[in-house]
């Protein structure tokens, strides 16, 4: 079984409301230095045939109708060793 | 690795088990092999050892509970009491109402948003598996000191969870509680309630009978969540490969809950369902024992038909699995191909798990062996039964005699202006609608009242109007004080709160929040205050239908205040006639019913100005709180009065306060004779309420006050824009607003 | 004759027992739809109630968007039958892309509801006649994932064609771009927003008011006038 | 600058409803042949100074005490290229 990774963010011009929640309750944890963060979805596909391109075509179709909503979001595919 | 079979468990009497682990004492691990002749299975201890804790067998709070019982008042309303999933009342024109409180405190603690969700989901499926429809929930809350950092992270999660699941149901919340004390640091108490209405003839319970029978498990898949002793079985009996520590936090999924709402009331709608039951805590241990217990008959179930989310699970761990969003019903055979088809419309899965046996044991088999069978009422009822010691402790005189009403009070009127404003913006005090913001309080299209209302109300049938009311109050610091009075306050206050919206209090449920029953100070606590609710329910005439208990809530030696928090619900023949808070109409008179007496004990100004908890709690007079309840019944039958808001926590200056900013006018107050200032803006005297009686009616109202004997005083009139105190002070009611409504969200927001 | 205006049901589905007795109050025919069924029933419009369809996940309305019933809907959008998309029915609009733009967290990432104060923008579309333009109304907000974002280009062109068609006074609750609470597509015919008129539609219910009643009246009128 | 990516998912055993609800729906969609989704969130941090081992240990106390629950999430630091 191979696993897929698709990475949905939000596009750049977006307001990020939650990685800003983040990135401000930060200094009060303690931790300093972090100029910038973002929040996104992760998606772990465990796909049952080989990953082929074919089989990545269709993923990538997938992401861009289904999985990401590309008025607001950015995506990447990519492919995982299984373990 | 061989399995624990009955066959098995017989020919090696001497292995060992780990029920200490689990949490049996020895004297109950000795009873198990008494009652089965013989040692259990590991899947057989699995069951008892979860069955009869504490939590599952009110073995410390039994001895005492029993007094609901034994002091039912004469109340024809009631139509199932304690002991189902749910009590169940009549509320006139063929309705039934069922309604409960439970806890979710611990794992609220550990996963604020995961255990609140939860905490929601497990009442809301206890009201479904009485046949009813769910249409509203309560949330009372405890938090710790609203300063502390850990609250930081307890309370957002927590509101966050009760919305995120209550608001995905499609629940309207429509009242509930938020109060801060250091107490609860370690041990917040989250309870949630919820209420259900359903026809007369669809009250369904649970109770598998009629051999031949299909058990149907329906809903999420089971999984490895929840589990508190079942891995320790698990990595005895089996290979330690597999995931041993599981998590005790469940994730919730309100979604498939509401699927689950929706397929039940359908296969009820049907006639589907002979016995059903909820699937919470103890999972399937519970479910099949009680169901089986119950009924007329035996039940055998086939473990390997339970469809599971993680195919390493032992037997052991889905006998005691507490994955979320499950049920089980009783399904006559030629229903079950119906049954499964509603299911599949809506998405769920179900599977024929087993069936009602003409016998009297609950059997259980895994791969074709047998690894269960005992007499399920062992499992389900015949816990062991403690009798704790109990003795009221050492430092209670000492408590009382550091009395509230010796502290020094405002000299001037300057500093009693400062005090209210200090009050009002209390963290206790203040406005919750930050809280309250975050939950759907419209779904359903039937909430006539919702926070910040005395009380919740829901409309039940659209043409009558006929509507059902809910309050939840609870006060640990009067409680501590002295938990019988104190837990006669709560349901004073909760009536009071009821009666103030227009709603006949009819019956309460109650949620008992405690520290450790192994203390004797805790235990004294606990049966003074189930004896202080016992009496009090009967002089009220309001039964008790049902709750819960929670121990334990302990940090260390340290125990929360004793908090046992009521519900009462009410009736009201026509929504049209509720009455609000609000004071909307200028020129209209203000009234305070009942009578004021310097009483500072456990109050909140005790509390905010010198952080003292200490002296008598408020005196409690029930017959004076059924009069009062009666006359705002009454006024808002006849229409006597537009608006009335109880007094409680805070005095007579925090409702007046809240009417106001309600209605969005000010009011002109008059201290009355014979009392000052102080006393009349902050004493927390029980059996009172401010009402706004229009100037046509004022006599035909102060008539009724007079001739039923409950003093009725005039304190002034809804006036202007300030709350002005004559005098004595005024303050502009943005001011006033800016000082309740900000303290919560600048904490938390 | 009245009209037909059937209410969609998807698993999750919370509002749609309260538009159909908003469509029963306004007087006409309300007929439930369900998520499975690709055939409407002869309804003459359709309300995509709110809720959290399929629980939200992955997206508001981003799975629903491809159920059955939605394939007609967006065919006879497209031909022009009226369809309103309340909160999560106008989410799933815009994932449908029947409405431009999207819908995200709120910027204060709460759930918020409240009584929410809205200009009616435009009184010409099939919902909304029965306001006049410039309306003021109070209707319950009720979401998570309400704020309502497109490029700004797409928000031009929304403003030059006058297609916002309500926008929230009072503070904007929660980030919303340019204030805006709901909008309509170029024909007029299909419209959403995130408030909830379906819920001030009694005296008695809810905030008490009745200033929802006007879109389920409006879409009587037009419907019942053709 | 240089960007850490943290991963948090939920643990294996815990239920996932918004992967579940992803799942069922690809087939409708005419996806076929995914066997498991999981969905989890993704932080992309931008860290002002050097990403150094002090720095990498500090992101990974961050993730364990605040971006990750552990009693029901797992969570991965990496270090991707800055773009
Ligand atoms: N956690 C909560 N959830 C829902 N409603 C709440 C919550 N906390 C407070 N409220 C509501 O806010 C209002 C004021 O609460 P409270 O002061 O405790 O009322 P009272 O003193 O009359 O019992 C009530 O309507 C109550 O139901
Ligand atoms: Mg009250």
């Amino acid at each position: 079984m191979a696993r897929v990774v698709v990475d949905v963010m939000l596009k750049p011009e977006i307001l990020d409301p939650q990685g800003q929640a983040v990135q401000r309750a930060l200094p009060r944890l303690g931790f300093e230095g972090i100029a910038d963060v973002r929040q996104g979805k992760r998606f772990e596909l465990e796909v049952a045939g080989p990953v082929d391109e074919a089989a990545l075509a269709r993923i990538h179709e997938m992401a861009e109708t289904f999985l990401a909503n590309t008025v607001i979001e950015d995506f990447v595919v990519k492919v995982e060793e299984s373990k | 690795m061989t399995l624990d079979t009955v066959k098995h468990a017989s020919g090696t009497p001497d292995v060992e088990l780990p029920w200490k682990e689990l949490g049996l004492k020895e004297d109950e691990y000795l009873r198990v092999r008494e009652i089965l002749g013989r040692r259990p299975t590991g899947a057989e201890l699995a069951m008892y050892s979860v069955m009869w804790s504490e939590h599952c067998s009110y073995k410390s709070s039994k001895v005492h509970l029993k007094q609901f019982g034994d002091k039912v008042p004469a109340n024809d309303a009631m139509l199932v009491g304690i002991g189902e999933n749910a009590g169940v009342v009549d509320v006139g024109q063929g309705y039934a109402v069922t309604f409960k409180v439970e806890s979710h405190n611990h794992p609220s603690y550990v996963e604020p948003y995961q255990g609140a969700a939860t905490g929601v989901g497990g009442i809301v499926r206890d009201i479904i598996a009485m046949g009813a429809r769910p249409v509203a929930v309560v949330d009372p809350l405890r938090m710790g000191a609203a300063d502390h950092p850990d609250t930081r992270r307890v309370l957002p999660g927590v509101v966050a969870g009760i919305g995120g699941y209550g608001n995905c149901l499609g629940l309207p919340n429509i009242g509930g509680e938020l109060v801060f004390d250091a107490c609860y640091q370690g041990n917040p108490l989250v309870n949630a309630g919820a209420i259900g209405v359903m026809r007369h003839e669809d009250i369904h319970l649970a109770k598998a009978s009629g051999p031949g029978n299909k058990v149907i498990l329906y809903g999420a898949r089971t999984g490895g969540d929840g589990i508190g002793g079942a891995s320790i079985l698990a990595s005895e009996t089996f290979d330690d490969t597999k995931p041993s520590k599981r998590p005790a936090v469940q994730v919730g999924d309100p979604f498939q809950e509401k699927l689950l709402i929706e397929c039940t009331l359908e296969a009820f709608a049907e006639k589907l369902v002979v016995g059903i039951q909820d699937l919470g805590a103890a999972g399937l241990s519970c479910a099949t024992s009680e169901l089986a217990s119950n009924g007329s008959g035996g039940m055998r179930v086939e473990l390997d038909d339970v469809p599971l989310r993680d195919s390493t699970l032992s037997p052991e761990e889905i006998l005691m699995s507490e994955s979320q969003e499950r049920m089980c019903a009783v399904v006559e055979p030629d229903k079950v191909d119906r049954f499964l088809a509603i299911c599949e419309k809506w998405d769920v899965i179900a599977t024929v798990v087993g069936e009602v046996t003409d016998g009297d044991r609950l059997e259980i088999f895994w791969h074709g062996e047998k690894i269960v069978d005992v007499d399920p009422r062992t499992v389900a009822h015949d816990g062991p039964v403690y009798h704790r010691p109990y003795a009221r402790p050492s430092w209670q005189d000492a408590l009382q005699a550091d009395d509230a009403n010796k502290l020094p009070r405002p000299a001037t009127s300057a500093e009693l202006r400062e005090q209210v404003l200090r009050l009002l913006a209390s963290p206790n005090q203040a406005s919750k609608a930050w809280v309250t913001d975050q939950y759907d309080r419209f779904v359903q299209g039937n909430t006539v009242l919702a926070q910040p209302e005395d009380a919740g109300m829901i409309r039940v049938n659209e043409e009558t109007g006929l509507g059902v009311a809910i309050a939840t109050d609870g006060n640990g610091r009067f409680t501590k004080l002295d938990p019988y009075t104190g837990a006669q306050l709560a349901l004073a206050e909760s009536y009071r709160n009821v009666a103030a919206s227009g709603a006949k209090p009819l019956a309460i449920s109650d949620c008992l929040n405690f520290g450790s029953p192994e203390d004797p100070d805790v235990m004294w606590q606990f049966a003074e205050a189930i004896r202080g609710l016992a009496d009090g329910c009967l002089q009220l005439g309001t039964p008790v239908t049902g709750g819960n208990v929670s121990l334990y809530n302990q940090t260390g030696d340290a125990a929360i205040h004793p908090t046992p928090v009521v519900a009462v619900l009410g009736v009201i023949d026509d929504v049209a006639r509720r009455t609000p808070i609000a004071f909307k109409e200028e020129g209209q008179l203000l009234y305070l019913l009942g009578d004021t007496h310097e009483e500072f004990g456990g109050s909140a100004w005790s509390q905010v100005v010198h952080d003292h908890l200490g002296g008598l709690p408020p005196k409690v007079d029930l017959e004076r709180e059924r009069l009062l309840g009666d006359i705002l019944i009454s006024a808002s039958r006849d229409g006597m009065i537009d608006a009335a808001h109880d007094l409680s926590d805070g005095g007579l200056i925090q409702s007046v306060t809240e009417s106001c900013l309600r209605g969005g006018n000010g009011a002109r107050l008059v201290v009355p004779d014979g009392l000052d200032a102080f006393t009349f803006l902050f004493s927390e005297s029980a059996g009172r309420a401010v009402v706004s009686v229009p100037r046509s009616e004022e006599l035909r109202f102060t008539d009724m006050c007079g001739a039923r004997g409950l003093p009725a005083t005039r304190i002034g009139v809804v006036d202007g824009e300030e709350i002005e105190v004559q005098g004595e002070f005024g303050i502009p009611l943005s001011e006033v607003a800016e000082a309740h409504r900000s303290t919560i969200p600048a904490l938390f927001g | 004759m009245t009209a037909r205006i059937g209410v969609v049901t998807f698993p999750g589905t919370l509002d749609d027992r309260d538009s159909l007795r908003a469509v029963r109050i306004a007087g006409a025919e309300p007929v439930p739809l369900w998520h499975r069924d690709k055939d409407l029933h002869q309804v003459d419009a359709v309300v995509l109630a709110g809720g959290f369809s399929y629980g939200d996940y992955l997206r508001a309305g981003a799975i629903s968007r491809f159920s059955p019933v939605m394939a007609t809907v967006i065919e006879q959008a497209k031909a022009g039958m009226p369809v309103l998309g309340i909160c999560n029915g106008f989410q799933i609009l815009t994932e449908s892309h029947l409405l431009p733009g999207a819908m995200l967290r709120n910027n204060h990432l709460h759930f918020i509801c409240r009584d929410q104060k809205l200009r009616v923008e435009r009184a010409d579309t099939a919902w909304t006649a029965d306001y006049s333009a410039g309306q003021e109304i109070s209707v319950p907000l009720k979401n998570i994932d309400g704020r309502y974002v497109a490029d700004e280009r797409t928000l031009d062109e929304l403003e030059a064609e006058g297609r916002v068609a309500f926008r929230y006074l009072d503070g904007n609750p929660n980030g919303s771009l340019r204030d805006i609470a709901g909008v309509s597509n170029a024909a007029g015919n299909v419209v959403g927003l995130m408030p909830h008129p379906e819920h001030a539609v009694e005296p008695l219910i809810g905030t008490g008011r009745t200033d929802g009643l006007g879109f389920f009246t409006s879409i009587l009128k037009k419907l019942v006038s053709a």
